[in-house]
Formats: structure tokens, C-alpha cells, sequence
């Protein structure tokens, strides 16, 4: 029980530290390494290091996989979501010019928008697979 | 990080064979670095060492650990490897040599990306800016494969109740 | 609006999957898939019409100018591949609800609305697209979604089946990666028709040849040529009815199209059949096809099998037209597609009918359908005859020109063989009618017709095939059209 | 035969794709099927990331005073088939779970074995 | 108008009574008179088009191109005109006499049996009045394939088998060998319209002229010639009222009429007398002739006899057709009218003689005249006539075939048919002789009186013999009539079938 115990504290402390981390690339992809899928998964790979940790239910408890599933569809719809703003903004698909007047503060929006979205589905998807794989297992 | 991939081949345990495959990804992540692409070293770290391997150990904590010796002739599948190899070989002998400048990748339309991309786009990481505007629409694909990939997974490896009707069924046909 | 109408015709479809996943009703989900699909059909009928109005339509995603950005790019041909995929699709969703109760489980159906939803925008993007990468992206993912879609057959080799389909499909799919790598190093361009005009100047080295085998081995295998087929009988044998019947019609029609774009249009005519000799071994290979693959399907004892291996057969009929290399066997090909889509895809339709009533696809068991459901079974007659080629079906059409560009390129041998194996497949459809009409039911034969939400479709689907059969207009003219641009002898 | 020394980095992609493709088509088992289409797809990489290598290039990040930067388009790629390749492995495994549930087994043969003629 | 109209009556009318009669299954009575009615309805219609015809119109019905100059079109003139006639007339009688046979047989799904009579009809009206070879090809197709429930009715192994023989044959070389030709036809000539003179006159030469003839000639299987005959013989375990109507009369004169047409409006009389291509098809043509006679005479069955018997006649049309002269066209025109009214009387007979006395081995029926001498007596009268000895119709054909053959040059035809005529003696005679004149066997009860004919209920036991209903008997004995009348008629029907021959 003792290592399990370290394991717990340890876990318990790193947590914020993977998502800071996690969120830090997701949103300084702009300028150094990274961006939102590394950002998922990232993400994702800390809540799975809290389920190995705590068990599954414990992480079912933080994030059921009804969340988890939307989160898929979420992901996705922001960065389509995106891409139709453009459009009705009178741009072509996935044009960022126009979401603002400027458009490299327009591009620099879209890009973090997008960015956003990947992560998102990505993290929610890479946590959602972890669930299956484990619960399928008890 | 070929003795990885002839311990791969070889190797008939398993788990040695996801461990390897990890080494592996590290390895290739590694090079990565070394040819300068920094962002995909970091995925490929992320995603072949750590994601694959987690995924990979799941399944042969689901299934089994110990590969069946193969009985089958390998030689036709030599054959077509050899084949596959050899076109490939044939097609390298015209590519532009090892980190050669000059080489029509380099040109066309990477100038526009390198000079014009940070400031069309506001970002100096000239991947993040191609992977997200100039090349957007590919990543809008890529994140539809992986939502596909998570609908895959769910209604294949969801409680379903149905499901049982159905596996028992298939067992009592067989 | 209409100037964005490529966008949108992807887009519909992908917004939609995700929708679904939120709104998770199971008749809302319905409701939706049908619409966005519809939706998608009409924006194919018009840009269609765009195309042949008014030539050439290319969008740019994102804004971004050609070689930089990813273009769209839409000409006769590929505006026909969206018309036969979204028709296709709008066509089969609505016989999913009353089919999946029987085939599938009923709780998933959101999920597999939206993995429906997602492989139709795959196909779509596929076949829009004007970039080689973008191409390999949306391959991917509709092979995802296909092989989701076959993993919910009813029977547990559907698992097997999915997951020999997706290593073979990934593959074929990291071929073409490989070929496009290779493309790219000696190009330094993505864009199709960038590709194509920047490849002369390489002199045809030999990375571009050994570039040429990856990309059209890989698409070979795609579409099933024989004799990389492998994957398939089994594929479309178990996956469900309406699964398989939206796969054989749209699937490796966009395979073809995959093949017939790298040929014509990438690489071009002269590189592609004047330097190096590709005609021939296609040629040889599409014979093959036809009579193996005819041969086998003779003996199969399920008729979903031997239906499989007829669309191995039939996608002979389509390379064989393309080996020909001239603007009529083009012609022929492209009209094959088309009107191979609508047969199989009615066919197995009339299969999924069947389905709604016993389980087995036995030919055997098929005895004395004709009369326990003689309404499925006249559709499966008639999309038969389709198959076979008899007159007044669209399956004529493209027998007789094929024919024709068979003996116009003085090939008449050729021409026997087109023949010839037809009558293979007046044997192995005569099989199935033969037991559904002149054999006694057995005990456990059904009683009842298939509800109509069923037959419906099926029954679309075999009046297209008369009405293409009668007013050949609309396919022939696209294609003849398609196949002077690929040729390059101008509209 | 000097003309050769540059290729000789493709050359040890190519055979690294090969075992891959090796195992692939060889080996009965999914699990290592799996394992072999992630070292095919993998050397695909390193293929397209070496190609975009340029010599004293560095990493494609515009910062002041370097001139010569690696190939971008490369990478962008491969990050996107990266990704690709970890949905169909995920995809795959998912499958390979169920088949194991099916038929109690993961080697071909023996799913080959347990399932009597065609349906 | 009146006249388009009328052909279109022509075929819809059978479709329409197949409707009618699938509509009235339940009640055999409202659907046996629908089929009458359909029958007399759609003779009315062709005969109203023959004032036309003889007038030298060439009434036309459009319906739709597939491919633009390509469509279904239909175009009467006298050669189908003959046709259209003889088949829509048959039909009425035959209804009458399927009537008769298949209530007095007790025959099981006898609605499905009618249908697809009717649509046979209708393709063979088709087959007779198409205007391009693509329309008769259909029409061909569709009678192959709606004659196939028919062939296999009695769904026994036996029969299924047939059946299979049947499509195999028709099929294939309809798919395999014509469709060739037509594509081919199509492709050197740009038309399918059946022109007068012919449309391959300087597009194809030589060998491939030669080679493309074989493709029509083994295509039409229905004409079966020696090799392909096989299926006609296998067709013979349908109920009698399909061999005597659709194999004396509707497919396997659909068989010798597009030969005909083909000869005429695609080679062209002329272009095949002048490069001689086929003259190999005439040497077939005698040599089924013969050997088909021979080998009828082989049979013991009544029905396979006269399917041989009819397999030769058949080549006395393609001999024409080969002869290509406008003597032997004529003749071999006229053939299938006068073959159409000896055969079917035949065919009936055999069918009333299963019917009244449940016999079909020729060896079996001695004696039987006495009881059923109508039925023999007409026997007698389509034996004479099919063997072509005036005063019956089937003289004249042979006749202007043999004057054909003296006009081309090719005498050893006229010995051919010669021959043929002694053959058919042989075979034929000896039936109606023997159910006359050979002493009752042991047993045999006594005859019941004549005309007895009282219906049938297809139980009666062996030993009650008598003559069959009145359903079968009346239209046997109209047909021999016409087989008589016919030979008063030659004239007329030559006159008329002039314009096809005319240079």
C-alpha cells in the first residue's frame, strides 16, 4: 500500500503540472513546438495517468464518458464551426482574413480556434479510448 | 533502430514486442530532432512511445501476450516485400541527395511559406502555420479521423447489451 | 452561395457527424442524416450543372492560393463521382431504420448514423479534392468509417472481415503515401494539376516511375483489381445489407476514380501509356478479373458473396474500358461506374429485404422466395438483368459501349471476351431466380413481403436502372464530356 | 559509387519500411500486424521528414538571424499521418479485442479454422 | 394515325391481357375470357394494319432513342406483316385448344402459364414488327426469357433441366454471338435500321462479312441450326400448348424471321448473291435439313419427333434466306406461314391424344384413330402438308425454294429438299397410318361412338379412350383447315410478299 501511496501523492501533485503543461503547447503552438493535438494528448495521457493511479471509476467520476463523447463531437463542430464563420463572414472555407478586421490578428484567431477544437477532440477521444480498453478489461 | 526492428521480427513474446516497437518510436523521434522537425519528434514521442504503447499493452492485457509460431510459407511474402523494396530503391536512386537545398522540394512553394507565412499569419512556427491556415483543411481531416476513430472504438468496444446476444450467437453457429 | 458549393459539399456531411454524436435521438439522428445526405445530393446536382455550364470550378480553402493552399477542384468527372456517391447515400439511409432493427443493434444506431455520415464525407472529399495529401486524408477517413460499418454485421466474422479491411485499405493507403512522398520530392508541389504540369519537367526520372507503381498499386488496391481483391467478398459478405450495398456502389467507384485521376490527369496520357507500357498489364489484369472473378461467383453458395465477387468482376468491365486509352473506352468506363452503382447498389438492397426476413443468403434457402416475397424478388430479378446487360436496363449501356470502344479500338477480341463473360453472369444470376421461382419454399421459409420503407428504395433504385437504360443523356454525355477532358481533346 | 553516399539515408528507411510490410503480410498474429503496420507507417515517415531536410537547416521556427530553415511541408504532413496512423491503431487494436472475445483466439489460422463454410 | 395506333394495340393488347389475366387468377372463368379477349382483340389490331401494307405503307411507331438515332422503333412491312398475322391468329385458336388442354390436364399454376403466354405474344408481335435490329433483339430477349417459366412449368428435375438447356443455349449465343454482331453491325455502319437492300453493302468485305454472318446466323438461336438445335428437343416437356403455339409457331419462327430480316435488311439479298458469303450457310442449312429428318425418325416419343421434324423445316427458311435469291426468300417467307399451320396442327394432335388417351409414344398409339378420328384425321392432314403434297399449303413454300435454288445455281438443294420431302413421308405418314389402319390390341375396349366429346376431367382411366373435349378438337380441326386453305391462298401471300424480294 505504501508505494501506491507515493504513487497517489505523486500523481496527485503532477496533475497540474501535465495540464498547465498541456495548455501551455496547446497555446504556445504559435511559436515554439506544439500545438492542440499534442496538447490533447498530453492532456489526455495525464487524466490517464490519474485513472491508472486512482482507478477508473474514481476518473469516471471527474469526466463520465457521456462528457467525454460529446466532447468528440465538440471538438470537431468548433473547428467545422470555424471554418463555416468564414463563410458567412464572405470569405472561402476555413478563411481566418475575415473573423476580425485585421487579417493577421484574423489568422492568429483562427489559428487558436482551430487549435482549440483539435485539442479538445483529441484529448476527449485519447481519454474515451482509455476507458474502453480498461473497462472492457474487468 | 534496425536491431529494434529484427528484435520485433524475431521476437515471439509480446510484450517484448510492444516494448521494442516503443524504443522504436523513441528512436525515430530522436532523428526526427536530429532532421530538424521538432514538432513532429514531439508527436511521434507522444504518440509512438506513449499513446501506442499504452494502447498496445491494453489489447494484450485483453488477449494474450505469446505469439503462435507461423506455419505458413514465407516466401511469397518475401517475394513481395523484395519487390516493394526494390521499386522503392529504383525510385530513390533519382531522388535529390541527403539535405541537398536544391532539391525541388525545398523550392516551389516553400519560399512563400517561409517568408511570407509568420507574417500573413501572425505566427513564427512556420508548421504551426502551414498545419493550421495554408493547410487547415487537412487538419480539419485529420481530427475527423480521429473523431472516427473514437466512434470506432466506441461501438466496438461499448457495453452494449445486444452485443453479447450477438457473440453468443455467432458461438453457437460455430 | 453558389460559388461555394465544393466547400459546402463536404462540409455538410461533416458537420452533421458530429451533430449527431450531441443530439443522440435515434429518429432525430435519422431525421438528420437524411437531411444533411439529401442536402449533399443537391449541392452535387448543382454543382453538376455548374461544372457543365460553365467548365471548371475550383475553390480555395482557406483563401490561400493554389499550390500553397489546398484547392478543390471539380471537372466533369469528379462531379459525376460526388453525383453517384451522394445520390447513392441519399438513396440508402432511408432503408436503414427498418433494416438496422433486424441486422444491428438498435441502441447504436446515432453511432452509426454518424459513422455513415462520416464515410460519405470521406468518399466526398476524396473525390473533390485537388491535392494529393488532402486525397489520402479523406481515404482514410472513409476507410475508418467503412471499416466501422462492416464490423456491425450481424455475424461475428464481420470482425475479422473489418479488421482484414482495414490493413489491407491501410496499406494501400500508406502506398499512396509513399508515392506521393516520392512525387513530392521530385515536384515539390501537392497540388494535382501542379504535379502534372511540373512532372515533364523532371524528365520522367526514376523516382517518378517508382512513384507511378506506388500510387497505382496502392489504388488497385483500393478498388479491388484483381488480383488485390482480397479483402473484399469477404468485406461485403458480412458487413450489413445496407452496409454493403452503400459500399459496393460508391467505394471502389471512387477507388476507380482515384486510378483514373492519377492516370489521366496527374500523370498524364503520354507518361502514363506512351513511356511507360501500363495499358497491357491493366488490360490482362481487367480479363482476369472479369472471368475469375466470374467464375468464381458461379460457385459461390451465398448470394451476398457472389455478389461481391461480381463487383470484383464488374470493376474489371471498368479497368478494362480505361486500358483501352482511348476517349470511347474512357467513356464506357465512366458509364460503367455510374450505372455499376446504381445495379449493385439495388441489388443489394434487395439482399437487405431478404435480410429483414431470414438470416441466411443461401442460395438454398432462397427457394421459392419468388413467391413468399415477390416484390423483393422482382427487383432482384430485374437488377439481374441489369447486371447480365439485357436491353432496356442501364447495365446494356454500358456493355454496348464498352463493346463499341472495344471494336473502335480494334480490339475485337476484346469485345468476345466482354461477351463472353457476360454470359458468366447470366449463370450465376440465373442461379438465384432459378431457386426463387421454380423451386418449392422449404419449411422455414419467411411468409411476408418486406415493409415498404424497404422496398422503396430498392425499388428507386431499379427504376433508375430502367430509366437509365431508356434515356441514356445524362451519363453518357458526362462521361463523353469527362473523357475528351482526361484525354486531353478538349471538351 | 560516390554519388550513392546521399542515398544511403532513404536506404535505411526503405528497409525498415520492408520489415514492416514484412510482418504485416507474414505474421498471423493481429497484435504483431498491428505492431508491423506501425513500423511501416513510421519509416514512411522518417521517409518524408528526411526528404525535407535541408544541410545547416534548423527547425522551421522564424527567429532572427538564421537564414536556412528546414523543408515545413514535411512536417505538416507527417504530423497529420502521425495522427492517422494512431485513430487506425487505435481502430485496429479496438477490433482486435472484440475479435478475441469472438473466436477466443488472435492468430489467423485459427479464426480461419473455427468459422465453417460461407454464410 | 389509326394505323400507328393499331400497332400499338397489337402489342400492348397481350400485355394487357397478361395484366387481366394475372388481375382474374381466382376466377379461371372471368380469366380464361381475358385471355380471349385479349387474343381476338390483338388479331384485330394486326389485321387492321394489312390494308396498309398491301398498299405499300410502312406504318411506323416511334417510342424512344437510347443512344440519339438509336431507339426503340417499330416499322411493319410485308414480311412482318405475314408474321404478325400468322402469330396473333394462332393465338386466338391456341387459347381456345390451352383451355381445353390445361383444364382437362388438371395443370397447376395455370395463371403464371397464361402471363407469360401473353407476354411471349406480345415479344413475338414485337420481334415481327421491329424497326431496327436493336428493338428485334430486345423483343428476342424478352420472348426467350418469358418462354422459360413456360418450359419449365411442371418445376421436376426433368423439366428444370430442360429449362436450363433451354435459357443456356438461347442465351448465350443470343448474348455471346449476336449481340456481337449488332455492336459490330452498329459500329461499321453507324445504323441498326432494317433498310431495303441491306446496310452492310462496301462497310464490311472478305472475311470479316463472312465471320459477322456466322455471328447472326449461331446468334439466332431460335433458328436452331444443326449444332445449337438442342434446346428445341429439351423444350418439348412443356405442356403441349407451348410447343404447338410458341416452338411450331412464335420463337422458333421468331428464330427464321429475324434470319430472314437479317438476310434481307442488314446483308442484303443482293451483297449476299454477289460475294457469295454465305454459301457455307447453305450447306448447313441442307445438312440440318437431312440430319434432323434423320434423326426423327429415331424418336418414338410423338413430341421429340416433331420437334426434330421441326428443327429441319426451320432450315428450309434459313436455306432460303442463304439461297439469297428472290425466289427462295419468298419461299422461305411463305414457309412460316404454311410450316406454322401444319406444325401447330400437329402439336395439337399430339396434345389431344395426351389429353384423351395419356399416350405420347408413337409405338403405343395403333389403333387410336378409330376412337379419336378427328384428331387423326387432322394429324394426317398437317403431316401432308408439312411434307408438301398439294392440295395443302406446305407445297407452295417448298416450291418457290426450290426454284430459288435452281435460280442460284445450286441444284444439290433441290435434291436436298427432295430428300427431305421423302424423309418427312417417313416419319410422319406412318403415325397417322398406323392409328388407322393397325389392328386394336388385345384388351382394347370398344370404341365409344364418335363425337362423344364430352368434357374431360383427366381421370378417366385408360381404357375409356375417346376423342378429347371440344376445346382441343375444334381448334386442331381449324388448323388443318387452314392448312388447306392455305394452299388456295399461295398466290395472294406471294404477290404480297413481293415488295421484300424486289431489287
Amino acid at each position: 500500500m505504501n508505494d501506491l501511496l507515493v504513487l497517489r501523492i505523486v500523481t496527485k501533485i503532477l496533475m497540474p503540472f501535465i495540464l498547465l503543461f498541456a495548455l501551455y503547447v496547446q497555446f504556445h503552438g504559435d511559436y515554439g513546438p506544439g500545438g492542440g493535438f499534442q496538447a490533447g494528448v498530453i492532456f489526455g495521457a495525464g487524466f490517464i495517468l490519474y485513472g491508472l493511479v486512482y482507478g477508473l471509476d474514481a476518473l469516471r467520476g471527474v469526466l463520465s464518458s457521456d462528457v467525454l463523447r460529446a466532447g468528440f463531437a465538440i471538438g470537431l463542430l468548433i473547428f467545422a464551426g470555424v471554418g463555416v464563420a468564414g463563410l458567412l463572414l464572405g470569405g472561402n472555407y476555413l478563411d481566418y482574413n475575415v473573423l476580425s478586421s485585421d487579417p493577421v490578428k484574423g489568422q492568429h484567431l483562427g489559428i487558436l480556434l482551430i487549435e482549440f477544437g483539435v485539442g479538445v477532440t483529441v484529448a476527449s477521444v485519447m481519454i474515451s479510448i482509455f476507458y474502453y480498453f480498461a473497462g472492457r478489461g474487468r | 533502430m534496425a536491431v529494434a526492428v529484427i528484435g520485433i521480427v524475431r521476437a515471439r513474446n509480446l510484450f517484448v514486442v510492444v516494448m521494442l516497437t516503443g524504443i522504436y518510436s523513441l528512436l525515430a523521434a530522436t532523428i526526427f530532432v536530429v532532421l530538424d522537425a521538432v514538432d513532429v519528434a514531439f508527436t511521434e514521442a507522444a504518440v509512438g512511445a506513449g499513446i501506442s504503447t499504452v494502447l498496445f499493452l491494453g489489447t494484450l492485457a485483453l488477449t494474450t501476450s505469446e505469439e503462435k509460431k507461423p506455419v505458413h510459407n514465407a516466401w511469397i511474402s518475401l517475394a513481395v516485400v523484395a519487390v516493394t523494396g526494390a521499386v522503392l530503391i529504383y525510385g530513390t536512386l533519382d531522388m535529390p541527395r541527403y539535405g541537398d537545398p536544391a532539391a525541388p522540394a525545398n523550392h516551389h512553394v516553400i519560399p512563400e511559406y517561409l517568408e511570407q507565412g509568420p507574417e500573413k499569419t501572425g505566427v513564427p512556427n512556420v508548421v504551426t502555420a502551414v498545419l493550421a491556415s495554408y493547410r487547415g483543411y487537412d487538419t480539419l481531416g485529420e481530427v475527423a479521423v480521429i473523431f472516427t476513430a473514437g466512434i470506432g472504438v466506441v461501438v466496438l468496444l461499448g457495453q452494449w447489451r445486444a452485443h453479447r446476444r450477438r457473440d453468443e450467437r455467432a458461438e453457437d453457429e460455430a | 452561395m453558389t460559388a461555394h458549393l465544393p466547400a459546402l459539399q463536404v462540409v455538410i456531411t461533416l458537420l452533421a457527424a458530429p451533430a449527431c454524436i450531441l443530439v443522440r435521438g435515434r429518429d432525430l439522428t435519422f431525421w438528420l442524416a437524411l437531411l444533411t445526405t439529401w442536402a449533399a445530393f443537391a449541392v452535387s446536382c448543382l454543382l453538376l450543372d455548374q461544372v457543365m455550364t460553365s467548365g471548371i470550378v475550383s475553390y480555395e480553402l482557406g483563401g490561400w492560393a493554389a499550390p500553397f493552399g489546398i484547392e478543390y477542384r471539380v471537372d466533369a468527372l469528379n462531379a459525376f463521382v460526388l453525383l453517384i456517391v451522394s445520390g447513392i447515400g441519399a438513396i440508402v439511409l432511408p432503408f436503414t431504420p427498418r433494416s438496422l432493427l433486424i441486422e444491428m443493434v438498435g441502441e447504436k444506431a446515432y453511432l452509426f448514423y454518424c459513422a455513415f455520415l462520416l464515410c460519405v464525407t470521406g468518399l466526398l472529399g476524396v473525390a473533390i479534392t485537388g491535392d494529393a495529401f488532402n486525397l489520402f486524408v479523406f481515404l482514410e477517413i472513409s476507410s475508418l468509417a467503412s471499416c466501422i460499418l462492416i464490423s456491425l454485421g450481424p455475424h461475428r466474422r464481420a470482425l475479422t472481415a473489418a479488421f482484414q479491411y482495414l490493413i489491407v485499405g491501410t496499406i494501400g493507403a500508406t502506398f499512396i503515401v509513399i508515392g506521393i512522398g516520392l512525387i513530392y520530392g521530385a515536384t515539390g508541389t501537392l497540388n494535382l494539376n501542379d504535379i502534372a504540369e511540373r512532372l515533364p519537367a523532371t524528365g520522367y526520372n526514376r523516382t517518378v516511375i517508382a512513384a507511378f507503381a506506388f500510387l497505382i498499386v496502392g489504388a488497385a488496391i483500393k478498388l479491388a483489381l484483381f488480383p488485390l481483391h482480397f479483402w473484399l467478398p469477404k468485406a461485403y459478405t458480412y458487413a450489413p445489407s445496407t452496409v454493403s450495398a452503400f459500399l459496393a456502389a460508391t467505394a471502389t467507384k471512387v477507388g476507380v476514380y482515384v486510378l483514373i485521376r492519377f492516370l489521366f490527369t496527374v500523370f498524364g496520357v503520354k507518361f502514363s501509356f506512351d513511356i511507360l507500357p501500363t495499358a497491357l498489364p491493366l488490360m490482362l489484369l481487367a480479363v482476369l478479373a472479369m472471368f475469375v472473378a466470374s467464375t468464381v461467383a458461379i460457385f459461390q453458395d451465398s448470394v451476398k458473396r457472389m455478389l461481391a465477387y461480381s463487383s470484383v468482376a464488374q470493376i474489371g468491365y471498368m479497368v478494362l474500358g480505361l486500358s483501352l486509352v482511348t476517349v470511347d473506352g474512357l467513356t464506357a468506363s465512366i458509364v460503367h461506374l455510374f450505372n455499376h452503382a446504381l445495379m449493385k447498389g439495388a441489388l443489394f438492397l434487395a439482399i437487405g429485404c431478404i435480410a429483414y426476413r431470414q438470416s441466411s443468403f443461401r442460395i438454398d434457402d432462397l427457394a421459392g422466395m419468388g413467391r413468399r416475397m415477390p416484390w423483393t424478388m422482382a427487383a432482384f430479378t430485374a437488377g439481374g438483368l441489369s447486371l447480365i446487360g439485357i436491353p432496356l436496363t442501364a447495365g446494356f449501356i454500358s456493355k454496348w459501349y464498352l463493346i463499341l470502344a472495344a471494336l473502335a479500338a480494334d480490339e475485337p477480341l476484346i469485345a468476345a471476351l466482354i461477351v463472353i463473360s457476360s454470359l458468366l453472369a447470366v449463370i450465376y444470376v440465373w442461379r438465384v431466380v432459378e431457386a426463387a421461382y421454380f423451386r418449392e419454399p422449404g419449411p422455414g421459409a419467411p411468409s411476408g413481403e418486406a415493409p415498404l420503407a424497404l422496398l422503396i428504395p430498392t425499388w428507386v433504385l431499379i427504376a433508375l436502372n430502367v430509366y437509365f437504360g431508356i434515356e441514356t443523356s445524362l451519363p453518357v454525355g458526362v462521361s463523353e464530356h469527362a473523357a475528351r477532358a482526361l484525354m486531353g481533346a478538349g471538351p | 559509387m560516390v554519388d550513392f553516399v546521399g542515398l544511403y539515408n532513404y536506404w535505411i528507411v526503405v528497409f525498415l519500411m520492408m520489415a514492416g510490410l514484412y510482418l504485416v503480410i507474414e505474421h498471423g498474429n493481429l497484435v504483431k500486424k498491428m505492431v508491423g503496420l506501425t513500423v511501416f507507417q513510421a519509416a514512411v515517415f522518417l521517409l518524408y521528414i528526411t526528404l525535407g531536410k535541408v544541410r545547416d537547416g534548423t527547425a522551421p521556427i522564424i527567429a532572427e538571424g538564421i537564414e536556412t530553415y528546414s523543408n515545413p511541408l514535411p512536417h505538416v504532413l507527417i504530423l497529420t499521418a502521425i495522427v492517422v496512423g494512431v485513430a487506425t491503431l487505435a481502430l485496429g487494436l479496438a477490433l482486435v479485442v472484440r475479435i478475441r472475445d469472438a473466436y477466443g483466439t488472435i492468430e489467423e489460422d485459427e479464426i480461419g479454422d473455427q468459422d465453417g463454410p460461407a454464410i | 394515325m389509326r394505323v400507328e395506333l393499331a400497332m400499338a394495340v397489337a402489342l400492348a393488347g397481350p400485355l394487357a391481357g397478361a395484366a387481366a389475366i394475372a388481375l382474374f387468377g381466382r376466377r379461371p372463368n372471368l380469366r380464361d375470357g381475358a385471355m380471349i379477349v385479349a387474343s381476338v382483340v390483338t388479331f384485330l389490331a394486326v389485321y387492321r394494319i394489312l390494308p396498309a401494307v398491301d398498299a405499300g405503307g410502312r406504318p411506323e411507331l416511334f417510342l424512344f432513342d437510347f443512344v440519339p438515332g438509336l431507339g426503340i422503333r417499330f416499322v411493319i412491312e410485308p414480311l412482318g406483316m405475314l408474321f404478325a398475322l400468322v402469330a396473333s391468329f394462332l393465338w386466338i385458336v391456341t387459347s381456345f385448344y390451352a383451355i381445353g388442354y390445361m383444364r382437362g390436364h388438371g395443370e397447376e399454376n395455370q395463371t403464371r402459364f397464361y402471363v407469360c403466354f401473353a407476354i411471349a405474344i406480345s415479344a413475338a408481335l414485337g420481334v415481327a414488327m421491329s424497326g431496327n435490329m436493336l428493338t428485334l433483339f430486345i423483343a428476342y430477349e424478352v420472348l426467350t426469357l418469358s418462354t422459360y417459366p413456360l418450359v419449365t412449368h411442371h418445376q421436376s428435375p426433368e423439366s428444370m433441366r430442360a429449362g436450363r438447356t433451354y435459357l443456356g443455349i438461347l442465351l448465350s449465343t443470343s448474348i455471346g454471338l449476336q449481340l456481337v454482331g449488332i455492336v459490330w453491325t452498329y459500329g461499321a455502319t453507324g445504323t441498326l435500321d432494317f433498310t431495303p437492300g441491306g446496310i452492310l453493302a462496301g462497310k464490311v468485305e472478305g472475311w470479316p462479312l463472312i465471320v459477322l454472318l456466322f455471328l447472326y446466323m449461331y446468334g439466332i438461336g431460335k433458328a436452331a441450326l444443326l449444332p445449337i438445335h438442342r434446346w428445341l428437343p429439351a423444350a418439348m416437356v412443356a405442356p403441349t400448348p407451348v410447343s404447338a403455339l410458341l416452338h411450331a409457331v412464335a420463337v422458333v419462327k421468331a428464330g427464321v424471321f429475324t434470319v430472314l430480316k437479317v438476310a434481307i435488311y442488314i446483308f442484303g439479298v443482293d451483297y449476299l448473291s454477289e460475294t457469295g458469303a454465305s454459301t457455307w450457310l447453305m450447306y448447313v442449312a441442307g445438312a440440318t435439313v437431312v440430319i434432323a429428318s434423320l434423326v426423327a425418325l429415331t424418336k418414338d416419343n410423338l413430341k421429340a419427333r416433331l420437334a426434330y421434324s421441326t428443327v429441319s423445316q426451320l432450315s428450309y427458311v434459313v436455306l432460303g434466306a442463304a439461297l439469297a435469291t428472290s425466289w427462295s426468300v419468298v419461299g422461305g417467307a411463305m414457309h412460316i406461314a404454311m410450316h406454322a399451320f401444319g406444325k401447330i396442327t400437329l402439336f395439337f394432335c399430339a396434345g389431344a391424344i395426351m389429353v384423351a388417351a395419356h399416350k405420347t409414344e408413337i409405338s403405343d398409339m395403333a389403333g387410336l384413330g378409330r376412337r379419336m378420328p378427328f384428331t387423326f384425321a387432322a394429324f394426317a392432314v398437317g403431316a401432308l402438308s408439312v411434307t408438301g403434297l398439294p392440295p395443302l399449303g406446305g407445297v407452295w413454300s417448298k416450291w418457290y425454294l426450290g426454284l430459288g435454288a435452281v435460280e442460284a445455281e445450286q441444284l444439290i438443294f433441290v435434291a436436298v429438299l427432295m430428300i427431305s420431302s421423302l424423309l418427312n413421308v417417313a416419319y410422319l405418314i406412318p403415325v397417322a397410318a398406323r392409328g388407322f389402319i393397325s389392328p386394336k390390341r388385345e384388351g382394347d375396349p370398344v370404341p365409344q361412338p364418335v363425337g362423344a366429346a364430352v368434357a374431360h376431367d383427366g381421370h378417366e382411366d385408360e381404357d375409356g379412350i375417346r376423342e378429347a373435349p371440344m376445346f382441343c378438337v375444334v381448334p386442331l380441326c381449324l388448323t388443318a383447315i387452314g392448312c388447306l386453305a392455305l394452299f388456295f391462298a399461295a398466290d395472294d401471300i406471294a404477290a404480297f410478299l413481293a415488295p421484300i424480294a424486289q431489287r
